[in-house]
């Protein structure tokens, strides 16, 4: 039983991490059907910058705001100079983003050097309870309590406002929508910029869980973050959360009880989604 | 046949694929020879996804299962049997085989969806061949892999160009044949309006399924003359990195062309090499991959529809533009 | 008369295609005046200009004296006017209420007060409020679209041939709302049912290949049974 | 084909051609050989770049970690260049991609500093000279410093060949030494979460967890935030270069082993290195395979100067097959069977220091290279 | 005789009746006409007919046998044709090719993979031909995505001609399209129904198009039938008056 609890908690907070690292890419994919790829690439620049600063002023927040500002300008840019030209054309989207993906991903070295960088959360939240013989890690309660949040605010504008509606209406038809008098461009910008936010706010919280970062890591987690928003069912927030969720629990349980699948779960969990539930786990729901 | 029916660019592609013959002879370091070969293997690849994604409108982000599947049958039977002819046709009917039985398969369970679940499920059993690749030490030699030989006719450079390169003029025009065919113009109404295919009375799946067999099957073979050009086989075949480099080569040539990949592929091939040689030059060429990122963006910005897609564009207007002058 | 809308000599190219040689229009504050002219002639492309929506090549289009020429649409419709366009322009997977919601320029008792008159007047979207757009039948699309561009206190509305697939009881209905637009709206109206425009404008201009060829007011036309001929083929 | 004889460019010069991961994940490593390699040059020649008369010219390649650009690279070095020695590289499938090049093209090549054993094992070829350590060398190394009589033991590694074959080496090597392996674990290279992995190696209660771990992504801080040590299981596995020792911070009083820190060999060619590397590079120290890059160097100096220049390979062969040379790790020689060098290895404990932000290893013992010969496996 | 039966026929979207219990008979050769309100199902009943759609309820029969679980495609194949009433082309492909393409699989050249195109020149005379007919010839080498409105909606139907299927199912062929073309597109209807002896089954709003051409008229309302009889009777029909034909049509046909 101890051990289940285990393997729950870490599996939810595994889960949580990558739910978030989903979060900005289902907002941008899900509204306004970009295939972002270089969401990788805004996720690590809020790891290296949200970690320089951090060990700097020795202060998290501090740390985590700088990520969300590194993403929220990069964001800006990104929007203006390299999406803007493509909505709605998919391959264009996939090439000018993986372009961008490559010169963030490269940036990165010459900005903070090619070396891994190693780091450690802030005393209040480093180390671990030993309940029994469960262990409740800190910085994992801290990282599924952010989920929880950023879950619920994003819900909560997205149902309270007009803005997920005139987005997805803004991608349906972009001439209705600037009839109706609407700047689409600014809606648009302004969704991007959040995506990548929330992008760059899971690189540093991503950071903080593993302990090092490297340039590398971006495309290696976005593939995983476009797993979880395919089997959540596109554009689906819940859908994200829930199969962030599932592959969280499933990593954790297959390490366990099923090791040699281990490596293949992800990929496994996706072909099963693909195969009997098309559409996602939630597609259509909302 | 008569010479007479062979339009004007059919010949413009024959001449110039003469010149390529001629090329060994002029470029005769095997390492300028071993980026043509690379240049000639990653075109018939970029073609196989082309016919994918430009004329069916499918995108795949597994595509190199197939490449993968070519190269490790290439690499396990000239290493388990012995480095003969033989062995390489062996190895070539069973690379296009399971190629085939593969692409059947995903085809027939994913190609009746929308196109993105496509998409996801041969990136997800890309994944799992990787793993498979990994897993299975004894006969893959896991992540490490393993080198063996190639017969003896194709050992010189030589040889190995002459034949990527008859494979590419063969396979290009083969599948400009089969796209110029009724058959590959419905591919293309399918791209643009499945349903309205299948109520003029086309049976859309066959259609899909068999194009994305041809496609796995000309990708295998592309996979079979890359062990020969490598000569070492590891898990990397099935790396991601590989599908994202071949769609970009078939975007950046422009899709739904067949001679844009084959230009994409020379192109992603050449900037990398040039770029990458640059680093004694400046310290920022160290960097290069800054540089090569640039010029994917740019590519998008001035030519939207690739670089063959945004010429013959520009071309059909100056007609369409002449021609109304003339009426009018 | 003080005109609301001016078109003069406009030039309208689509990518490379000369589509309008010479449209000018000018469009008197109240009543409707209707684009006719057969197909292909350049009705649509031309309402989409003033829409901002195509650039301008030459000419000018003033609103209240005012220079629109190549503003963005959204600045244009924040002026005060409305685009009901031919393909209805309806956000397929959205419901009809977030429809309409998402063409609410205020959320005010006004709106609220116009929204439940439209509503009354097409009971379908009342029955239908949760329905994705896209499922609905061509002529719900049709009332959906036009409740739309009602909803907000538009000083100019341009529409697109409304009575397209209508029922003849409905066209009956929108060439009352129409009627009634008038009163508070001036009305750019595009249509191909001589009838229902025959019934409802007041003054028209005829387009033919990308040029305003004639106009004059509606009386006069049906007089007119050469132009009728010559350019809407009717006898 | 016939006509690619090894032929230097011209007869004064020697051309060494040097492949190695100069960008990319792996490009740390890359630039550690490289300097080593630069320096060991100057070391070995005292400063002349002159061996036996001739001039040593260097060129450095890029593989970008990709098998395709270092086979193209090595014959780029091979056919245009000419080269008369391959140094390389820094991962394993471009070390294997090139390979069978040197013995086509008939050129020594000096594998450093690539790990796979298969290199000097299966795939192995006369013309190979592995100066890097392999596999089982850190394996046995990592037993002698943990492994005697009723020890028991758990592993985690990654879950690919690497993790496999070093710890099937490390488990020869230990159980030889009465140690006994009570459980493996592998886990996905690139998971988040080792949760799993280290409770299974909780509920087997081990005295020790060997851990064989390479890639960015690092288990350490959820073996600390799992409390192993405090369940009585100790950790030890391989130092790792600096980069990756601030990861392990926690680890602190951690025993295991080493190929090299700077302050662990005790020689004359390891005190030369430390102080060039700090007088060129800015106060940096030499790090995990700076040595490995000069004692390719020096190796490939020492055997030109046995030949008096001459670079045919076959009299090569047989001047490097048990050739001894001095490195900063102290002695090296070419086992004359499958051409791997034994060296030594260090036994260390991981201690906190003032002077920098990382633990650091201590030596405990020098491991001889009798000590940690890997089995030959080339046969 | 009936070419095109159904009995009982139903569908229904989630609690919305949309096709209720019809069933009716398409006689062959005929002209028949569909008429009824916004929404009324018309469109939807056609969906069903030609595969589009398979229904919750009933059956639909073609000369006789069954053809409920038949696919669209399927139905394509032994004669069922269909135009769609939003405009349902392939975009970026010329007007020329999207008929072609109806003509292609006319003739039942499906999988022919090794041949050139080009070698089927009477695939191009023949789609000319049909051009020809709804006055599209000088947009053939336009992209089908250019074209105007209307002029879209003569590509529909070209490429319905070009399938020339023994019934075509017309939703709306003419909505939008300008008042000096419809009577010729009409005569083109009629010639084919006429020379050819096809079925003709056409969704209209235009009374007076109706009432010219049809020999049967059905009506349909809230997904019922509500009625069927010549023009004449439909018209002079109280129900179809107050339900569909509004107040200023009392008998006369404008
Ligand atoms: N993107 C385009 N490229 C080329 N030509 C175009 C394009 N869009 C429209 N056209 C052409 O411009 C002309 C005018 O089109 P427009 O849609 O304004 O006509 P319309 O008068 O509204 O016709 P309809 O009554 O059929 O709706 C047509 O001949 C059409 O083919
Ligand atoms: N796919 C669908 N899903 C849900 N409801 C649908 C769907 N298609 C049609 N409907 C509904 O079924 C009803 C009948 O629609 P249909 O399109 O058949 O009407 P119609 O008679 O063709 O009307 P119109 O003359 O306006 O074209 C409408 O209320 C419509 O909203
Ligand atoms: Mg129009
Ligand atoms: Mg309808």
């Amino acid at each position: 039983m101890d051990l289940i609890i285990t393997l729950i908690i870490n599996g939810l907070a595994t889960g949580m991490l990558i739910f978030l690292l989903a979060a900005g890419l289902t907002l941008i994919f899900g509204l306004m059907h970009v295939l972002n790829f270089a969401h990788g690439g805004l996720f690590i620049w809020g790891a290296f910058t949200g970690v320089w600063v951090y060990q700097l002023s020795g202060s998290l927040l501090l740390g985590i705001g700088a990520a969300i500002f590194t993403g929220l300008v990069l964001g800006l840019i990104t929007e203006r100079l390299i999406i803007r030209p493509v909505y709605g054309n998919t391959m264009q989207q996939i090439l000018i983003t993986l372009g961008l993906m490559l010169v963030l991903q490269e940036l990165i070295k010459v900005v903070y050097g090619p070396d891994q960088v190693a780091v450690a959360p802030p005393e209040y939240l480093d180390g671990s309870f030993l309940i029994g013989d469960i262990v409740l890690i800190k910085y994992r309660l801290f990282i599924i309590a952010v989920g929880l949040l950023v879950f619920i605010v994003i819900s909560f504008i997205l149902k309270r406002t007009k803005i997920g509606l005139v987005v997805r209406a803004g991608v349906m038809n972009k001439e209705m929508v600037q009839a109706l008098g609407i700047n689409i461009q600014v809606v648009f910008m302004l969704v991007f910029m959040a995506g990548a936010a929330l992008a760059a706010l899971s690189g540093i919280l991503h950071a903080l869980y593993s302990g090092v970062i490297y340039a590398e890591m971006g495309l290696e987690f976005s593939i995983l973050a476009f797993i979880v928003v395919v089997i959540g069912g596109m554009g689906s927030f819940k859908g994200s959360l829930f199969a962030a969720i599932l592959v969280g629990l499933a990593q954790a349980f297959m390490a366990y009880y099923v090791p040699f699948l281990s490596l293949a779960v992800n990929m496994l969990l996706m072909v099963i989604v693909l195969i009997f539930r098309p559409q996602g786990l939630f597609r259509g729901k909302e | 046949m008569r010479l007479g029916n062979i339009d004007k660019t059919t010949w413009i592609y024959l001449g110039i694929a003469l010149a390529l013959f001629i090329v060994p002879f002029i470029l005769t370091g095997r390492s300028a020879q071993f980026i043509m070969i690379q240049i000639f293997i990653f075109a018939i690849f970029a073609m196989s996804y082309d016919l994918l994604l430009g004329y069916t409108g499918i995108i795949s982000f597994g595509h190199v299962m197939f490449f993968g599947i070519g190269a490790y049958s290439t690499a396990i039977f000239m290493d388990r049997l012995d480095a003969s002819i033989g062995a390489l046709v062996l190895a070539v009917a069973v690379a296009v085989i399971l190629a085939a039985i593969v692409s059947f398969i995903v085809g027939m369970l994913t190609l009746r969806l929308k196109s993105h679940f496509y998409a996801m499920l041969t990136l997800g059993l890309a994944g799992l061949f990787l793993v498979v690749a990994e897993k299975w030490r004894p006969l893959t030699g896991g992540f490490d892999g393993f080198t063996f030989r190639v017969p003896d006719l194709l050992s010189t450079s030589e040889s190995l160009y002459t034949l990527s390169l008859i494979s590419l003029i063969l396979i290009f025009f083969g599948l400009r044949r089969f796209t110029n065919s009724p058959f590959g113009k419905v591919l293309m109404t399918i791209r643009e309006n499945e349903e309205r295919t299948e109520s003029l009375g086309y049976n859309v799946l066959h259609y899909k399924v068999i194009a994305s067999v041809v496609s796995g099957v000309v990708a295998s073979f592309a996979g079979v003359l890359y062990m020969l050009s490598l000569r070492f086989v590891d898990t990397s075949v099935f790396a991601t990195d590989i599908t994202i480099d071949v769609l970009l080569m078939t975007i950046i040539g422009g899709v739904g062309t067949l001679v844009g990949p084959i230009l994409g592929a020379g192109l992603v091939e050449l900037a990398h090499h040039w770029l990458s040689g640059l680093s004694d030059v400046h310290w920022i060429f160290e960097r290069w991959i800054i540089l090569y990122g640039t010029v994917y963006i740019l590519v998008v910005i001035f030519f939207p529809l690739g670089i063959v897609g945004t010429i013959r564009k520009k071309m059909a207007k100056r007609t369409a533009v002449q021609a109304r002058s003339i009426k009018k | 008369m003080d005109s609301l809308l001016k078109l003069q000599e406009v030039e309208a190219f689509i990518e490379k295609y000369h589509i309008l040689h010479e449209v000018s229009i000018s469009v008197p504050k109240g009543g409707v005046t209707v684009l006719l002219g057969r197909n292909g002639a350049g009705k649509t492309t031309t309402l989409r200009t003033i829409m901002g929506l195509n650039q301008v090549n030459k000419g000018s289009v003033t609103f209240k004296g005012e220079e629109i020429r190549n503003l963005p649409p959204h600045h244009i419709a924040g002026k005060g006017i409305g685009y009901v366009p031919e393909d209805q322009g309806i956000f397929g997977e959205l419901t009809v209420g977030e429809n309409i919601r998402v063409a609410m320029k205020k959320e005010n008792q006004e709106t609220t007060k116009r929204m439940e008159w439209v509503l009354e007047l097409f009971p379908d979207l009342k029955k239908f409020w949760k329905k994705p757009g896209g499922q609905l039948s061509g002529g719900q699309k049709q009332m959906l679209s036009i409740a739309r561009a009602y909803l907000n206190e538009n000083e100019l509305l341009l529409i697109d041939e409304p009575s397209k697939g209508l029922a003849p009881i409905v066209v009956e209905k929108v060439t009352e709302t129409i009627e009634q637009m008038k009163e508070e709206a001036t009305i750019l109206l595009v249509e191909q049912n001589f009838a229902m425009a025959n019934k409802v404008g007041d003054q028209f201009y005829i387009i033919d290949d990308g040029q305003t060829v004639h106009s004059g007011r509606m009386e006069e036309l049906q007089e007119d049974k050469a132009v009728m001929k010559k350019y809407l083929g009717i006898s | 084909g016939g006509s690619e004889e090894a032929s230097g460019g011209s007869d004064d010069t020697v051309k060494i051609g040097v492949l190695a991961s100069l960008t990319g994940a792996l490009e740390a490593y890359g630039e550690q050989t490289q300097r080593g390699f630069e320096l060991g040059l100057e070391y070995a020649t005292d400063g002349t770049m002159e061996v036996a008369g001739k001039e040593i010219e260097v060129i450095f390649e890029d593989t970008e970690t990709d098998a395709t650009v270092a086979r193209q690279k090595a014959l780029a070095l091979l056919e245009d260049e000419q080269v008369d020695f391959l140094v390389g590289s820094s991962s394993s499938g471009d070390t294997l991609a090139v390979t069978p090049l040197a013995e086509q093209y008939e050129t020594i090549m000096v594998v450093e500093p690539a790990t796979a054993d298969s290199i000097t094992g299966s795939e192995y070829n006369d013309y190979i000279f592995r100066t890097g350590r392999n596999s089982a060398q850190d394996a046995v190394a990592a037993a002698a410093a943990i492994a005697e009589e009723g020890v028991e033991i758990a592993t985690l590694a990654p879950d690919y060949s690497f993790g496999h074959d070093g710890v099937a080496a490390f488990k020869t090597a230990a159980e030889d030494l009465g140690a006994e392996i009570i459980h493996e674990e592998y886990a996905d290279q690139a998971a988040t979460d080792f949760t799993a992995n280290i409770q299974k190696i909780i509920e087997a209660d081990p005295d020790y967890l060997f851990v064989v771990w390479s890639g960015a992504n690092s288990p350490w801080s959820q073996i600390v935030d799992m409390q192993l040590q405090e369940q009585g299981i100790k950790i030890t596995t391989g130092a790792p270069d600096i980069a990756a020792l601030r990861t392990m911070n926690d680890l602190v009083g951690m025993e295991g082993f080493t190929v090299y820190y700077h302050t662990l060999p005790d020689n004359e060619v390891n005190d030369w290195l430390v102080e060039e590397h700090k007088a060129r590079y800015d106060g940096e120290v030499p790090d995990l395979f700076t040595p490995g890059g000069m004692s390719a160097a020096i190796s490939i100096v020492e055997a030109l100067e046995q030949t008096e220049g001459d670079t045919n390979a076959d009299t090569l062969i047989e001047t490097m097959e048990g050739m001894s040379f001095e490195t900063p790790k102290g002695t090296m020689t070419f086992r004359p069977e499958d051409h791997q060098a034994l060296q030594s290895m260090y036994s260390i404990t991981l201690e906190e220091s003032e002077e920098v932000d990382y633990p650091v290893p201590v030596l405990n013992e020098v491991l001889t290279p009798e000590e940690t010969a890997p089995p030959i496996m080339n046969q | 005789m009936a070419i095109l039966e159904t009995n009982e026929l139903s569908i229904t979207f989630g609690g919305h009746v949309a096709v209720n219990t019809v069933s009716i008979q398409i006689p062959e050769k005929k002209f028949t006409s569909i008429i009824g309100p916004n929404g009324a199902g018309k469109t939807t009943f056609f969906n069903l007919l030609s595969g589009q759609l398979s229904p919750t309820g009933g059956s639909i029969y073609f000369k006789g046998s069954e053809i409920t679980g038949l696919s669209a495609m399927e139905r394509t194949r032994m004669g069922i044709g269909r135009s769609f009433q939003i405009t349902n082309v392939f975009p970026n492909l010329t007007v020329l090719e999207n008929v072609r393409v109806a003509v292609q699989s006319e003739a039942k050249v499906r999988y022919q993979m090794a041949a050139h195109f080009l070698h089927y020149k009477k695939f191009l005379d023949k789609a000319y031909e049909i051009l020809e007919k709804v006055f599209l010839t000088d947009k053939a080498e336009m992209l089908a995505a250019n074209l105007a409105h209307g002029e879209k909606r003569k590509l529909e139907i070209a490429m319905l001609l070009a399938l020339d299927t023994e019934i075509l199912l017309l939703d709306e062929p003419t909505a939008g399209m300008s008042l000096e073309e419809v009577p010729a597109i009409i005569a083109v209807l009629k010639q084919i129904k006429e020379q050819k002896d096809r079925t003709i089954v056409l969704i209209e709003h235009k009374m007076d198009m109706i009432m010219d051409m049809s020999d049967e008229v059905l009506v349909l309302y809230h997904g019922e039938l509500l009625a069927k009889g010549t023009p004449q009777e439909i018209v002079e029909n109280e129900a179809v008056q107050s339900a569909y034909l509004g107040g200023d049509f009392h008998g006369q046909s404008t």
